[in-house]
């Protein structure tokens, strides 16, 4: 398998902090990766620069060996990177199918009106919210809402999903519906790198985990492995809990 | 009947206006246009209305709206009053621009225009394309010229030098103003040394009262507006600013400015004036305040009130046909408190063009020749 | 301390708590367990006084009234709010939260002391106290709204998922730390989706659903009921 | 059926307006032009500021272009090309201002637009001072009202159709995402800037076409008069009456209120600014969603009474 | 003219600016009020002065005393009757901010139209401490260097109770969050009801002040509005010390540019200096960018 994804030395500083120090990892196509790391060790900012949210202070994104970096968005989303956001946000305007429908129409290759309108509806299904098209999607709960922003990200069809802390707040039984849910897009081809805290996923969905801390990387590798070395428990897991 | 048949009469006559009682050019017309109507309606009023050739009397009946500064609404307020209204006699707005915006209905609804808030050098031309339009207040050209000559004469006799120091508002008034000045003081042999425009709602004059100050000019000259009037006079004060002609725009005949500054308004010039032994004028100002609450500005107003005199007049004499009455307006003498008034080529051009403070009243000083004109008194005392 | 009677909340024609009944004894932490869209979150809302509950409700406090308070009079009686999605103020530097959390009467002469609590238990905030909180980290975000309600001394504490979006080792400090003050005499109210950690920490609970308590129980009895081990243990079980 | 009655509806509303000025006075038409002329004006701020929530004040640079851009060509050149000239010089404007913009968003940008509207002002009063010598400029033209009125109304008619395709095509969508969160439309793959300002675009170039074709009436052209910044408070206020963010939101919104002032300003010329001020008020507070919300829920409301009376009859008859 | 006299004049123009932008600032920045009848709150201050000024033993000085608890009076009433219902019926600033922009208008016309009914539309002035002031060889009138000093007190005075008191703080995190400062104790409505009061206090002084040296009309309260917004936007939103060196800064460009280049370009480099600012910084001088 070749890289899909192929971050080299990404950085980038807010006036005198530097929340990501040169990063530098790669994705293989239909992987599923962990990005991990403490509270404020960039891995949100990484991701953003991943999707050109904000623009790196240097460093370079290849996707399939195309530069991401210094392209605004929706060219990045046109070449195949979706993303969820770590706050949940909702076009609250439009109702539950008008917000997953905005991301079928605006994709590379939009399809015609009824097929986009049918393919909405199969979105809703896979993610659970079958049934709620005519909600307004302000109203949803905190949960729902993720579902839905779910579902935006995979209308655009990507190569590449980037979820940050999607799993987040959710109970055990609705985690596993939710790690089904992942893993039931990763064998459709989609990789994924995951930003997340809930150990539980990051173990039973990614084979790999990167981990960063204060910006740099510091571990990379199988998940298991990883999450034993030192550093990690240290800075990351805590004694206690390294083994919850 | 058509309306405006002489013989047999409507129980009321309508006259209407449209004028800015709010927005950007409500100062103005407050100031200059609305009292006057407001004085005329209430003499016609206690006339009993207005009078017909036969000699019977028609009480008038007022239609009044507000055009809020905006050209869209006082053309359409004039459709309204022509179309709607069917007005017998429509007044004027006030102002140069509006005056415009409404001559084409006036002129296509055939009703005289007595345009009297307006100073414009195309007059002869407007004439020309609009028959019935009656211009009262001169153009740019005859107010230059009469203080060309005025300031040429006081530098023959050694009062005063031969520089100049010119700025204007940024606005078609100040425009045409110094449009005109230009070569109006070229010819007289006057030497401009600083020529500036501000633009319309500067509040703040200091730089430019230094420069002026520092230009050697012995002559100040602005075409301003009343607010930038009333700043520049203050700010001349505090800058010890002290040109020996201190010539500036509307708002010198305000009467508020001649009492607020009391003595120091002595000197100070600007565009009209009265002539202050003149008992009729006299009258009216008393009668304007007695109505109104406030004298009448010392440049516009009077002529504005004469205005309204001719047309009464005028119906008088040809009843409410107002072709007629147009035409009586073109050719007739009328007495007003101007004194005996006729227009030539339909303009006034009977008028006071350079006023001065003197004695607590702003005395007409040019044209010189002019019956009642008094001796331009210069230079300037310093403040 | 807490009894809630009869409340209900409903939007517009949704009913999302109906006829709930619920108490919190002095110095005793509570959880409120619950499925995505049982209420939980509403029931927190109406203590604080940010939705207004259906008539017939009671909301004492000590046996004082509180229904019908205004929100902004909650913080004085004692009472302190983590809300769901933070509710930080996103434009104001990390002290200015923190001096906020105790714009409360009652909270001012602890202050200085508070605030030391508070960067010990997160070291992260005593670095950043000069950074504008919208600019920081989701995590870090929630260390600040769950510092500026402890900012407040409050006797009753509820939290609305405070472990969400933490990193493992702050969420077993945070939890130890709730320990802590609980033990120091403060009531917790918590609604947590870390259902193993906070059974841990709670000695009680109840169980939402669609709006009304349907068990209720001891942390060890509430592990037990085939319910909640259905509903929420359910990778465990 | 419902959309052929209605397109059938609006054909008839349309061709009694036009016909109107045959069986109106001039004051009617002038009455009529007016109204139409800021119906344009609300239909065209509304048909990018409306979703996208981008509150512009800039209304009044581009009518004010194209006023002045006629009072300058009207001799030279045919009155049809002056339009396109005009339309053309209010399009690179507008991309200009546009490309500028992007980054502003909420009350920046709405003070943006009406600071770059004052600029505009500015500079054509300095350029007219110092480079033409004049201020004022003449706009002789030798046709009646009805023709300002016809050109306005086919202008309003274009307005209507653009804003009901551009609500039904995908880029009606593409607006309200932006108005909702720009981000997140940019990461669903929507061209957020090329959006944005091809609507920007669109709009100012008809409000610009608003002033050209309206210019004649006033016969005297100044800055004062066609950049006056009313414009662009009442269009706004007219559109946000209505409820900018629907097709007939601006039309419901600028007819009543045009109504309102003509009515108040005739009636009570001294009193116009209280009674104005006090309704308009009363009208937020009544009508929280608008005038075309409060009309839209009370019609929903009717329907839904009268099914379920109906259904009530059926049930009882059965 | 040299450059300290440049600069000295540009400060004192700058110091009219400042004052009357200031109130605005706390008002929308703070109370989340875009008020359109801000400038003819500075009117009605403005011709309450000429009143209170022509009674005797009474200057516009010791009028400010009058006028500004007059106006924080007015602004509070105005807020709890008028504003208030709105905020709270509002679900999001948006609606807000449409709300309040249609009732301030509603409520410009009615202010106008009392002047107008009480004054008429003519242009109202009258002259108190016009005279020289010498400032390092520079002739200034005493009634502006008031405004720039009164500017400059209030600034600072403001900018420390904003930033350096827990009041202050307060009222700021009002402006970011209402919901969430009810959750520490906060009246909001009040707050928000004496943030605008204070800011319809400063819009008094700043009234009182112009009203010694400026003419003034009934209808011109938009002008004052417009160029309180500018400076507002310019400096950042609810931030004073943007509010003042904003102000401060719009006077010596504008003198600037009458001195060296052209009195007639004074309001187009106004305009453009604010353009070119915000597209520089797209949230004004001291605005706050939150991700
Ligand atoms: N706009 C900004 N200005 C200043 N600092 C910033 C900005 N954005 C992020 N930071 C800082 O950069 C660091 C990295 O933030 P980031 O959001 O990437 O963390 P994270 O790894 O996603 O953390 P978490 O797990 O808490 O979400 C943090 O310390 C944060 O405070
Ligand atoms: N402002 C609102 N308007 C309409 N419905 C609402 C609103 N807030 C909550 N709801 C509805 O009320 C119900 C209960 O919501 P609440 O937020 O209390 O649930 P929760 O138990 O906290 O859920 P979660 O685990 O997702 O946070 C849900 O169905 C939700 O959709
Ligand atoms: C003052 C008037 C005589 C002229 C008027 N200012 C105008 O607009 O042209
Ligand atoms: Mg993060
Ligand atoms: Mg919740």
């Amino acid at each position: 398998m070749q890289d899909l994804l192929d971050v080299r030395n990404l950085t980038k500083r807010f006036g005198g902090l530097t929340a990501v120090n040169d990063l530098s990892f790669t994705l293989r196509q239909g992987e599923v990766a962990a990005l991990l790391g403490p509270n404020g060790s960039g891995k949100t900012t990484a991701l953003n620069m991943i999707s050109g949210f904000q623009p790196a202070s240097s460093g370079t994104v290849l996707l399939d060996g195309e530069r991401l970096t210094g392209r605004p968005p929706h060219w990045i989303s046109h070449a195949g990177v979706a993303r969820t956001f770590q706050l949940v946000r909702v076009l609250s305007s439009l109702n539950v199918e008008e917000n997953i429908l905005a991301a079928v129409m605006f994709r590379k290759n939009p399809p015609a009106k009824e097929t986009a309108q049918e393919e909405v509806q199969r979105l809703l299904e896979d993610v659970g919210l079958a049934g709620r098209s005519n909600e307004n999607a302000a109203s949803l709960t905190y949960i729902d809402q993720k579902r839905m922003e779910l579902a935006r990200a995979l209308a655009s069809k990507p190569k590449l999903l980037l979820l940050d802390e999607w799993l987040a707040g959710l109970n055990p039984s609705e985690l596993s519906i939710g790690i089904g849910l992942i893993s039931n897009l990763n064998e459709k081809g989609i990789t994924i790198l995951l930003v997340e805290h809930v150990m539980d996923a990051i173990r039973a969905l990614c084979p790999r985990a990167v981990v960063m801390n204060a910006g740099r990387k510091i571990a990379d590798g199988a998940t298991a492995e990883v999450l034993r070395d030192p550093e990690v428990v240290r800075a990351y897991l805590g004694g206690a809990h390294a083994v919850a | 009947a058509l309306p405006g048949t002489a013989q047999d009469h409507p129980d009321k006559v309508k006259i209407g206006y449209a004028v800015s009682k709010t927005g950007a050019n409500a100062g103005g017309a407050a100031m200059t246009t609305i009292p006057n109507y407001k004085l005329w309606l209430s003499d016609l009023e206690a006339k009993g209305g207005l009078e017909m050739p036969d000699g019977t009397k028609i009480p008038v009946e007022l239609i009044e709206y507000d055009d809020r500064s905006s050209a869209e609404e006082v053309v359409r307020a004039v459709e309204r009053l022509a179309g709607q209204d069917e007005a017998h006699f429509i007044l004027p707005p006030w102002g140069t621009g509006f005056n415009l915006a409404v001559a084409p209905l006036f002129d296509r609804y055939g009703y005289p225009q007595l345009a009297v808030s307006a100073v414009t050098d195309k007059a002869p031309d407007f004439v020309k394309r609009w028959p019935k339009s009656f211009w009262f207040l001169g153009g740019g050209h005859d107010y230059t010229n009469a203080l060309a000559t005025l300031l040429a004469d006081q530098v023959k006799a050694g009062v005063i030098n031969s520089k100049v120091a010119m700025i204007s508002v940024a606005d078609g008034f100040g425009i045409d103003l110094v449009t005109a000045a230009r070569p109006s003081f070229k010819e007289a042999g006057l030497d401009v040394v600083m020529d500036q425009t501000y633009p319309v709602g500067t509040q703040d004059f200091t730089t430019i009262l230094n420069e002026a100050k520092a230009s050697g000019a012995d002559t100040f000259v602005a075409f301003s507006y009343p607010p930038g009037t009333f700043a520049l006079t203050q700010q001349a004060q505090v800058n010890s600013f002290n040109p020996k002609v201190l010539y500036l725009g509307v708002g010198v005949g305000f009467p508020p400015y001649g009492a607020n500054l009391g003595e120091k308004a002595e000197g100070i010039m600007t565009l009209g004036g009265i002539d202050p032994a003149n008992e009729s004028n006299k009258a009216y100002r008393e009668r304007h305040n007695e109505v109104n609450g406030q004298y009448p500005d010392l440049w516009g107003s009077v002529i504005t009130y004469a205005s309204l005199q001719m047309l009464e007049e005028a119906i008088k004499r040809v009843g409410l046909d107002r072709e007629a009455v147009s035409k009586e307006l073109s050719t007739g003498t009328f007495e007003t408190v101007l004194g005996e008034t006729s227009l030539q080529d339909n303009q006034l051009r009977n008028l006071w063009l350079v006023g001065q403070w003197q004695d607590g009243t702003l005395a007409g000083v040019a044209p010189a020749d002019r019956k009642g004109a008094s001796k331009a008194k210069l230079p300037k005392q310093p403040w | 301390m807490l009894s809630l009677e009869a409340l209900s909340v409903r939007y517009g024609k949704h009913i999302a708590l109906d006829n709930v009944h619920l108490r919190v004894d002095p110095g005793e932490t509570v959880v409120i367990l619950g499925a995505n869209g049982a209420g939980k979150s509403s029931l927190l809302k109406a203590i604080s006084g940010l939705v207004t509950p259906e008539p017939g409700a009671r909301i004492a406090l000590d046996g004082h009234e509180l229904a019908g308070v205004p929100p902004h009079r909650i913080p004085d009686e004692g009472i302190a709010l983590v809300p769901e999605g933070r509710g930080i103020f996103t434009a104001l530097t990390v002290d200015e939260n923190l001096a906020l959390g105790a714009y409360s009467k009652r909270a001012r002469a602890g202050e200085a002391r508070q605030r030391e609590f508070i960067f010990d238990l997160f070291p992260r905030l005593a670095e950043r106290r000069k950074q504008i909180a919208g600019t920081m980290s989701g995590g870090e975000q929630q260390m600040v709204a769950i510092a500026r309600a402890l900012m407040s001394n409050p006797r009753l504490l509820m939290l609305d998922e405070p472990s969400l979006g933490l990193a493992p080792v702050v969420v077993g400090e945070l939890f130890d730390a709730l320990g802590r003050i609980g033990a120091s005499g403060v009531a917790l109210l918590l609604v947590e989706q870390n259902v193993t950690i906070s059974l841990q920490l709670a000695a009680r609970g109840y169980l939402l659903e669609v709006g009304r308590v349907v068990g209720e129980g001891s942390a060890v009895e509430l592990k037990e009921d085939p319910a909640v081990r259905r509903a929420f243990l359910g990778l465990n079980a | 059926m419902i959309a052929a009655f209605s397109f059938t509806a609006l054909a008839a509303v349309f061709t009694a307006l036009a016909a109107a000025p045959f069986f109106l006075g001039t004051y009617g038409t002038g009455f009529l032009l007016g109204l139409v002329g800021y119906v344009t004006l609300a239909s065209a701020w509304a048909l990018f500021s409306g979703p996208t929530r981008y509150v512009s004040l800039a209304t009044v640079a581009f009518f004010g272009i194209g006023a002045y851009t006629v009072a300058v060509l009207y001799e030279t050149l045919p009155s049809w090309l002056v339009l396109v000239v005009a339309a053309l010089i209010g399009l690179v404007v507008a991309l200009l201002v546009g490309l500028s913009t992007l980054r502003l968003a909420g009350v920046y940008f709405v003070i943006f637009t009406f600071g770059l509207a004052e600029l505009i002002r500015q500079i054509v009063t300095w350029y007219e001072v110092n480079i033409t010598g004049t201020l004022g400029r003449y706009l002789f033209v030798d046709y009646g009202p009805e023709v300002v009125y016809w050109k306005l109304l086919a202008l309003c008619a274009v307005t209507l159709a653009i804003g009901y395709l551009v609500k039904r095509s995908r880029w009606g969508l593409a607006l309200k995402m932006i108005g909702d969160d720009e981000v997140v439309a940019e990461h669903c793959g929507l061209p957020t800037a090329r959006v944005k300002l091809a609507l920007f675009a669109a709009s100012s170039v008809i409000i610009t076409l608003v002033g050209a074709i309206q210019a004649p009436r006033w016969t005297y052209i100044e800055p004062t008069i066609v950049f006056n910044p009313t414009i662009s408070f009442l269009t706004l206020i007219m559109a946000l009456l209505g409820g900018a963010g629907r097709l007939w939101g601006p039309v419901v919104g600028a007819v009543p209120l045009f109504l309102l002032f003509e009515w108040l300003s005739a009636n009570f010329p001294d009193h116009y600014s209280i009674i104005l001020g006090l309704l308009f008020i009363a009208i937020v507070f009544v009508l929280p969603n608008g005038v075309l919300g409060f009309l839209e829920e009370h019609w929903t409301r009717l329907r839904a009474n009268r099914s379920a009376k109906s259904d009530l009859e059926k049930r009882e008859a059965g | 003219m040299t450059l300290t006299t440049t600069l000295i004049a540009g400060l004192v123009l700058g110091g009219t600016y400042a004052l009357v932008a200031m109130g605005l600032t706390l008002q929308y920045g703070i109370a989340r009020i875009m008020n359109l009848a801000y400038g003819d709150m500075i009117i009605t201050a403005a011709f309450a002065a000429f009143i209170v000024q022509a009674l005797p033993s009474i200057n516009p000085l010791t009028g400010l005393a009058i006028v500004v608890p007059g106006g924080f009076v007015f602004g509070y009433l105005v807020y709890v009757f008028l504003l208030s219902p709105l905020v709270k019926r509002a679900p999001n600033q948006a609606a807000l901010e449409v709300d309040s922009i249609l009732t301030t208008f509603g409520l410009l016309f009615v202010i106008q139209g009392v002047l107008l009914v009480l004054f008429g539309s003519n242009y109202t002035s009258y002259t108190f401490l016009n005279v020289p002031v010498s400032i390092f060889g520079t002739t200034v009138a005493a009634n502006r260097l008031i405004a720039l000093v009164l500017a400059l007190a209030i600034g600072l005075l403001f900018y420390a109770l904003l930033t350096r008191t827990r009041w202050g703080t307060a009222l700021r995190a009002v402006a970011v969050s209402p919901q969430s400062a009810q959750l520490v104790g906060i009246n909001t409505d009040r707050a928000a009801a004496i943030a605008f009061a204070m800011g319809t206090a400063l819009a008094a002084a700043g009234g009182t002040v112009i009203s010694m040296y400026q003419t003034f009309t009934a209808t011109g309260g938009v002008v004052f509005t417009m160029k309180a917004l500018i400076v507002v936007i310019m400096g950042g939103v609810g931030n004073l010390l943007g509010a003042l060196t904003a102000g401060l800064v719009l006077g010596i460009v504008e003198t600037a540019v009458s001195t060296y280049v052209d009195p007639g370009l004074t309001l187009a480099a106004t305009y453009t200096i604010f353009l070119v600012v915000l597209l520089w910084r797209p949230e004004g001088l001291f605005g706050r960018r939150v991700r």
